[in-house]
């Protein structure tokens, strides 16, 4: 049995298509992360799911049931919407309990659910206050609220924390992963956030012009990206693309990730010169020019001091490297997709 | 260099006549002076014509209402004193009377026509039912208790939404024969009469039995539909004013013939008592640029030419012109000719009764239609008239 | 089909508005269908359908002989469209304001430019004449439409600031922020933003201007300026109406006023697909 | 909005035009008219008598029981249009605008027909068909055998205004519908997607949350069918006449102000009483919008969206 | 001379007092960003400088002109709005286009403006939809590419890069950088996103609940907060506190950054069990729960594998800790402020 299962699903806008034919297979209980370039059509995607959007070819399916014309009301799910959604004349209690007080949920138990929500959302001072005088990032919180109330058996979450600040968003981030565990609900997330992605999902979505690219556990993109599509959106900063040409190696492509390449003022196989220099506190990124293959990255753990315009050397782990052909599909050579692992 | 005169009138329904007849004539007649007819809807035409008389932008002769309109026009001084027109002479002072001060002493519109009341009948119906054109009142019912029983024809064709009808030609055309005509209404204007007397309530009664005798739904019959059911042949009489001679005869389109008959008198032998109401006359406008023109043409109207173009092409509407009018139709001719050997009158409420509020005139409307619907008594319908009437009618109030 | 849909909802609903529909075409229908037929038959019959023996087109006839329709068409159309735009520029700039603006005075200056709607305007009507006379106007079009936009203005103002307390503060202040100033922010921002709104207003605005008898009859009666509704006016008289005549001249006169309705009801739509984003 | 310093020019460019059309050829033409409602006849033209009017209008039994008389039909004449005319209007709008509904166009279209038509049509069309004679409506009863059903209802006393309250309603509740229709479609699509989220659909969508968006536009139509409604005048005067038949069942305070100011028949127009109904009339509709102003429309949320 | 200065600044809705006094002095030039929590004001106080919300009180000064009273349309600034406020009927080059058109630019450098924002955002092939036929990124894009058009003196960005995928973010930050130093514009930028914050600010302003909690270049309030609050605030994942008592010292809490704990499966300071496991590819957080600091985070380089509930011990590196009193204040002993610095 699966959770919700897309055939070939397709969505064209007028004359552009926007959805090309995707296939996916969630199980149940599973989270689920889409991610892509912006405008790839993950919103598009989800609001299907969610029958907002007519699906122009293909089938939905949820609970094995094809749904395509089962009204949004009946496929049981729920929904945090990119521009939030809030019913602007309702206050942020009633917000969240319009949808239990619409199933005939009793007037106490919808109280604990909200206030339950509230608190973990840090929204209680703010109960009794409508839409228009909240900040974005409160009205996040309360579209995040309004659909983790009603514990239904589909989550769709569309960028439920690009307006929340760090702390917010790491607590809120851990209480989703802890409703999922409790709940055992299916959870479709779309983010832009490498860490939610990597820490929240059982399964990436890499989504590319209405296309699937490549769906698998974090881990395994990260580790076995199948072209330099996948390799380059997954992992962040992305991942350096050097020719392979002035490295004397057979493939088209080298691609190895910034925290792989070796940096050194003395010696090295690629010669460059520091571009720029971004502390971030617990690590630096250090901005490479080379002659070759452009700028590359190079991050180093803690903080570090580089002078603008000097002189550097680079080192690719080779190990660690991967490669791909001319049209940017990955070579794998034997089992080398386990080569970039490390141990403790 | 041409005069264009503009006459202002709520006879929409002349202006083909106007276009077609009258106005060559004239302008044959008078080069120079161009007549130009322009017409209102007649439910506005009051409101609308003292809005532009007030704001200066009227045209330069104006049909006139009879009476209290007219004369409250003159004492504002917007309709000009055409006292010293040499073709006033050719009216009575009877037929003057409507456009005239209330002493007499000026006079300011040229008298056009007058209309005179009866009942119209179905020839062909009553020649089917074996009816004769009732003389008295009692043949008069009979006759509606004949068609009645009959039930191939609605007796009576009139309605009561629009009020008038039943005030018009119910009230007004069958009531002088009660309140013996003028003498009547000189009584009832000098207060030796009130509405309560017996010859102002009789009418009254008299309505309030013809409601057995109107076709189904009367009370939401307009006017229009009166018309029609008469002229489509359902209805075999109609209470009517002469104007309706002319309106119902290209309608009929020779399907029946019309007759008429006068109002019923009460016994054999009784004196008939006829509406013969003076209806329009024409005036200048005080301030119009063209005082000299108009004038020529007022006279012209005072003409006998004009008299009988006008009689003939509207046939129903009597010139009241001295000299008699050769007149072609039928139906027309019977009417007048009852003018023979009835007492003519006016409306009893048009002159000086209906020049205060509450209005006598559209009171009885009112009056009439409640009678007929059998939504008030006579009786009471007469008492609320005369109070309404002495509230502010001096010389009825002791 | 779709998943927002239901097919009982929707058969419902289409139950429901074909139902209204019904009841709100059922008169037109008689009139039109009568409009052709004689006399006679208009009231022998109301609901047939002109047969060969009933079809007249007398009505079109005498319309069509009785003066220039076609320059009271004309007319007509110069004073709704004329005073349509006066409308709807004044109106709309002064919603803004009140909408837009706090000043002293606002709630008053609301109030006093609602007052229009409470009385009837025909009671000014003397003094309006009178200010037309003195001005040369009378017998002008421009008379109408100065008096139509006078009319219009309050309620268009009262709808219009309503609407426009919708639309979005940031939308506006990016205006501002843009560099726009008030003026452009009105006609570039929130004109466009409105349109719905206009669009009703405009409609609202129309139809007592074109159907509207009185002030022609007295500030503009002649040949040159009448309207066609005052024109249809002559079929209406003392004992008789012609029935014919004045149904064909005012189902010719709705044409117009559907074509108008139909141009700015499509731009409703248009306005609402190009709208309302967050 | 910051404060500004000095004055704001553009907010007196945006009102100046509306303003000087509104006063010049309304407003002053209007004051001057009910300036003569404190003037009577007087033997040398007007003289002013200050409240007497008044104290004929409300003291003098025959004015005041036709003032109260047209007063009590235009509340019933209003009271009909509110539960009636705007009801139906939401709901016509509300099923016009659900989402993707085919022939809506149409649909709109033709409701608003009624709406532009003449009032000259309007009256002429129903008493044609109510018409007890020709009767398109004895006829269609006669057809479904509740001929029986049916009456003059133009005719009667107590049913003639009921029944032109009802054309009125046939005749403008595409306006209710155009103004509500405008406001629905200006809810934005997400929030109506997040009810449907949240199983609210249908009924109880519009309950609760369409409702309370377009509470506003309500509150306009409101304040807009009860000025109309006490303005109404025109559908009774074609139909029934000036003197508002049968027995004046049908009398509005618009035809009765008509009647008074411009006259009718033999009856002389009487502009000073004719401004003193006028007055009163006005002051009665102040009185309800300012209530609807003061009162209701600042309680009335407004949500941008 | 300052090109912003705010003079105790407050700013109140009806009751509640959202703005509580905020002094803050930006030099020309200077890239200064605001963080803080959600709520904290923010927005509001951007839209102040703006001028699109009276200030309740207090001075905005630009470039030492007070400006509390002129129109926004007459500050020379550009803003993005967190709700993007595009034009909805215009087209997304209109939308662009708009400001330069109304100061009476030529068409022809209007197109050259906009073509260049267009490409720079990857906005070329929506160039004429309009922004209901957008996604929630492009949507931003617009935003921000309608502020960049028009150059001005001051730019205010809030939040603009909170809808963007991590590769066109890093494209934008990198591009908003360049485009501060090659106009040398003003910029103040509201963001929840430590690495913009670290990369792009001169200057960063700590907010919370309407004050200013300290402000500074980013690696001095990462090396030397002035208290707990900003010491949690900026560095993600957030610091951990640890309870003085237990470690015997005599301050009352010390906080130390998740990549300054040490960890060892055989001993150290702090016994704990691993709670769970992050990998984000690049790196790994271990979450271990202990039973006098509770929940601590450690951050590892590289991709490490840990056993859920496995017994660790934890050993904070003494030179990188922070000290602070009992109202949260930093304790600084001597020039200790410098301890956390490493050398490459
Ligand atoms: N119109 C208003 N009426 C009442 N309170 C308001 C209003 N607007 C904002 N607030 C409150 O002011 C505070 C600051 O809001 P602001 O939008 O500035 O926050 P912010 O720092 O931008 O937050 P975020 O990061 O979530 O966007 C919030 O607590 C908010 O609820
Ligand atoms: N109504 C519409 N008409 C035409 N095109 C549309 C419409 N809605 C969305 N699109 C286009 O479809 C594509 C996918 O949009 P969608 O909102 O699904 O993107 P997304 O992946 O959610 O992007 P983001 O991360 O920026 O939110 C975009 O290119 C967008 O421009
Ligand atoms: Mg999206
Ligand atoms: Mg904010």
């Amino acid at each position: 049995m699966s959770a919700l299962t897309l055939s070939n699903v397709t969505k064209t806008f007028g004359t552009t298509e926007v959805i090309t034919g995707v296939d996916l297979d969630v199980e149940p209980g599973e989270f689920c992360v889409f991610v892509g370039p912006s405008g790839c059509g993950k919103s598009t995607l989800l609001r299907m799911i969610a029958g907002l959007e007519d699906v122009t070819s293909g089938d939905v399916k949820i609970d094995d049931r094809r749904v395509n014309d089962v009204a949004p009301a009946k496929r049981e799910i729920a929904m945090v919407f990119q521009s939030y959604a809030l019913y602007p004349h309702l206050t942020v209690r009633d917000n969240m309990g319009l949808a239990l007080k619409q199933a005939g949920t009793s007037r106490a138990d919808i109280t604990a659910a909200t206030d339950k929500a509230s608190a973990m959302l840090g929204l209680d001072p703010l109960i009794d206050r409508r839409p228009s005088e909240l900040s974005g990032g409160q009205r996040q919180r309360v579209a995040i609220g309004r659909a983790i109330v009603r514990r239904p058996k589909l989550f769709l979450f569309d960028e439920p924390l690009s307006n929340l600040d760090a702390a917010l968003r790491v607590a809120t981030r851990i209480e989703i992963a802890r409703l999922h565990r409790e709940l055992g609900a299916t959870m479709i997330y779309v983010t832009h956030d490498q860490v939610e992605a990597m820490t929240l999902a059982d399964k990436i979505v890499v989504l590319r012009a209405g296309r699937v690219e490549q769906v698998g556990p974090p881990m395994e993109l990260y580790n076995d990206p199948a072209n330099t599509f996948v390799a380059g959106f997954i992992g962040s900063p992305q991942m350096n693309f050097l020719k392979s040409g002035p490295l004397g190696l057979s493939s088209a492509q080298m691609g190895i990730r910034p925290e792989h390449l070796e940096i050194s003022t003395e010696a090295g196989q690629i010669a460059g010169k520091i571009s720029h220099v971004e502390k971030l506190g617990g690590e630096t990124l250090v901005y490479v020019l080379t002659e070759d293959h452009g700028l590359l990255t190079v991050r180093l753990f803690g903080e570090h001091d580089y002078q603008v315009d000097a002189p550097v050397w680079l080192t690719p782990d080779a190990a660690r490297a991967f490669h791909f052909d001319e049209h940017g599909q990955r070579l794998r050579p034997g089992e080398s997709s386990a080569a970039g692992r490390a141990t403790p | 260099q041409d005069v264009t005169l503009t006459v202002e009138s709520w006879r929409n329904d002349d202006l083909q006549i106007w276009q077609e007849t009258i106005i060559p004539a004239f302008e044959a007649a008078n080069p120079g002076i161009k007549i130009n007819f322009a017409p209102t809807a007649p439910a506005e035409y009051n409101a609308v014509l003292n809005s532009k008389l007030d704001a200066g932008s009227a045209g330069d002769l104006i049909t006139c209402r009879p009476f209290d309109a007219s004369l409250e026009l003159f004492n504002k001084g917007q309709l000009a004193d055409l006292t010293d027109l040499e073709s006033m002479a050719n009216f009575s002072d009877v037929a003057k009377s409507a456009w005239q001060t209330d002493d007499g002493s000026a006079t300011f519109c040229v008298p056009m026509a007058s209309v005179i009341h009866g009942f119209l009948y179905n020839k062909a119906a009553f020649e089917e039912l074996g009816l004769e054109p009732p003389k008295t009142v009692d043949e008069f019912y009979a006759v509606l208790d004949k068609i009645k029983e009959d039930g191939t024809y609605i007796p009576m064709a009139m309605g009561t939404p629009d009020q008038w009808e039943a005030a018009t030609m119910g009230y007004q055309n069958i009531g002088p024969t009660y309140w013996k005509g003028e003498e009547g209404r000189k009584a009832l204007i000098d207060g030796s009469q009130k509405l309560t007397d017996e010859g102002w309530v009789e009418p009254f009664r008299q309505l309030a039995k013809w409601k057995d005798y109107l076709g189904d739904g009367f009370e939401a019959q307009t006017y229009p539909d009166s018309q029609n059911l008469f002229t489509l042949g359902r209805a075999a009489i109609y209470p009517a004013g002469s104007w309706e001679i002319g309106v119902f005869e290209p309608q009929i389109a020779g399907a029946f013939e019309m007759g008429a008959f006068a109002p019923p008198i009460v016994a054999e032998g009784d004196t008939c008592y006829i509406s013969d109401h003076t209806d329009i006359g024409i005036g200048l406008n005080a301030a119009s640029q063209n005082a000299d023109a108009a004038r020529t043409f007022l006279e012209w109207v005072g003409s006998d030419e004009f008299a009988s173009l006008y009689a003939n092409a509207l046939p129903g509407f009597f010139s009241l012109n001295s000299n008699p009018v050769e007149m072609e139709n039928a139906v027309a001719q019977e009417f007048v000719s009852w003018r023979e050997n009835c007492e003519p009158t006016i409306r009893s409420t048009y002159q000086i009764l209906s020049r205060g509020t509450p209005n006598l005139e559209n009171e009885t409307w009112n009056a009439s239609a409640n009678v007929i619907n059998g939504t008030e008594t006579p009786e009471a319908a007469a008492e609320r008239l005369q109070e309404g009437l002495a509230s502010w009618y001096e010389p009825q109030q002791n | 089909m779709s998943a927002r849909h239901s097919l009982p909802r929707s058969i419902a609903a289409h139950g429901i508005l074909i139902t209204y529909t019904l009841i709100a075409l059922f008169p037109v229908f008689v009139i039109v269908i009568n409009s052709f037929k004689s006399r006679q038959a208009i009231f022998r019959e109301p609901l047939a359908l002109p047969t060969r023996e009933t079809f007249d087109l007398i009505g079109f006839q005498t319309v069509l002989a009785q003066g220039d329709f076609f320059q009271y068409f004309q007319n007509s159309m110069i004073v709704t469209v004329a005073s349509l735009f006066f409308v709807l520029l004044f109106g709309a700039m002064a919603a803004f304001a009140l909408s837009e603006y706090r000043f002293r005075g606002n709630s008053l200056m609301g109030l006093y430019l609602a007052l229009g709607i409470m009385i009837p305007i025909r009671l000014g009507t003397v003094a309006i004449l009178q200010l037309m006379v003195a001005t040369g106007l009378v017998n002008t079009l421009t008379a109408l439409v100065l008096v139509y936009t006078a009319q219009g203005l309050p309620l268009a103002i009262f709808i219009l600031s309503e609407f426009m307390r919708n639309v979005s503060d940031d939308l506006k202040n990016a205006g501002r922020i843009d560099g726009l100033s008030e003026y452009r922010i009105f006609f570039r921002l929130v004109l466009p933003l409105v349109r719905p709104a206009m669009a009703t207003v405009a409609v609202f605005t129309m139809i007592p201007i074109w159907n509207d008898l009185w002030f022609p009859l007295i500030l503009a009666p002649s040949e040159p300026t009448k309207t066609i509704t005052l024109g249809s006016q002559v079929f209406i008289g003392q004992f008789v109406t012609n029935w014919n005549a004045v149904l064909a001249a005012l189902s010719l006169a709705i044409v117009p006023v559907m074509v108008l309705y139909l141009i700015f009801s499509r731009q409703l739509i248009r306005g609402i697909t190009a709208g309302a984003v967050k | 909005m910051a404060r500004r310093k000095g004055f704001r020019w553009h907010i007196a460019v945006f009102l100046a035009p509306a303003v000087l059309v509104y006063t010049a050829i309304m407003i002053i033409p209007l004051i001057g008219t009910l300036n003569l409602s404190l003037f009577g006849k007087g033997e040398t033209g007007r003289v002013f008598v200050g409240l007497a009017n008044f104290a004929t209008l409300f003291g003098d039994p025959r004015w005041s029981a036709a003032f109260w008389n047209a007063l009590a039909n235009n509340a019933w004449f209003f009271l009909v249009h509110m539960l009636v005319q705007n009801p139906v209007g939401v709901m016509l709008a509300a099923l016009l605008s659900s989402p993707r509904l085919r022939m809506a166009a149409f649909y709109r279209t033709a409701i608003f027909v009624p709406t532009i038509l003449s009032f000259v049509i309007v009256g002429f069309v129903w008493k044609l068909i109510l018409s007890p004679i020709w009767g398109i409506a004895p006829n269609m009863l006669d057809a479904v055998g509740l001929k029986s059903l049916f009456a003059p209802w133009l005719g009667r006393e107590g049913t003639a205004l009921t029944t032109l309250a009802l054309v009125s309603v046939w005749q403008f509740v595409g306006i209710p519908m155009m103004l509500i229709y405008a406001a629905l479609l200006s809810i934005p699509d997400e929030v109506i997607e997040a009810a449907e989220m949240d199983g609210v659909t249908g009924w109880p969508q519009f309950w609760k949350i369409k409702l309370p968006l377009i509470l506003p536009s309500i509150g306009i139509i409101s304040v807009l069918t009860f000025v109309g409604n006490f303005n109404a005048f025109d559908l009774i005067y074609v139909s029934q006449g000036a003197l508002a038949g049968p027995n004046f069942a049908t009398d509005l305070l618009g035809t009765f102000l008509y009647r008074t100011f411009f006259g009718f028949q033999l009856q002389l127009g009487d502009p000073h009483m004719g401004a003193t109904i006028a007055t009163a009339m006005f002051g009665i509709i102040l009185v309800g919008v300012c209530i609807y102003l003061f009162a209701i429309q600042t309680r009335l949320r407004r949500y941008q969206f």
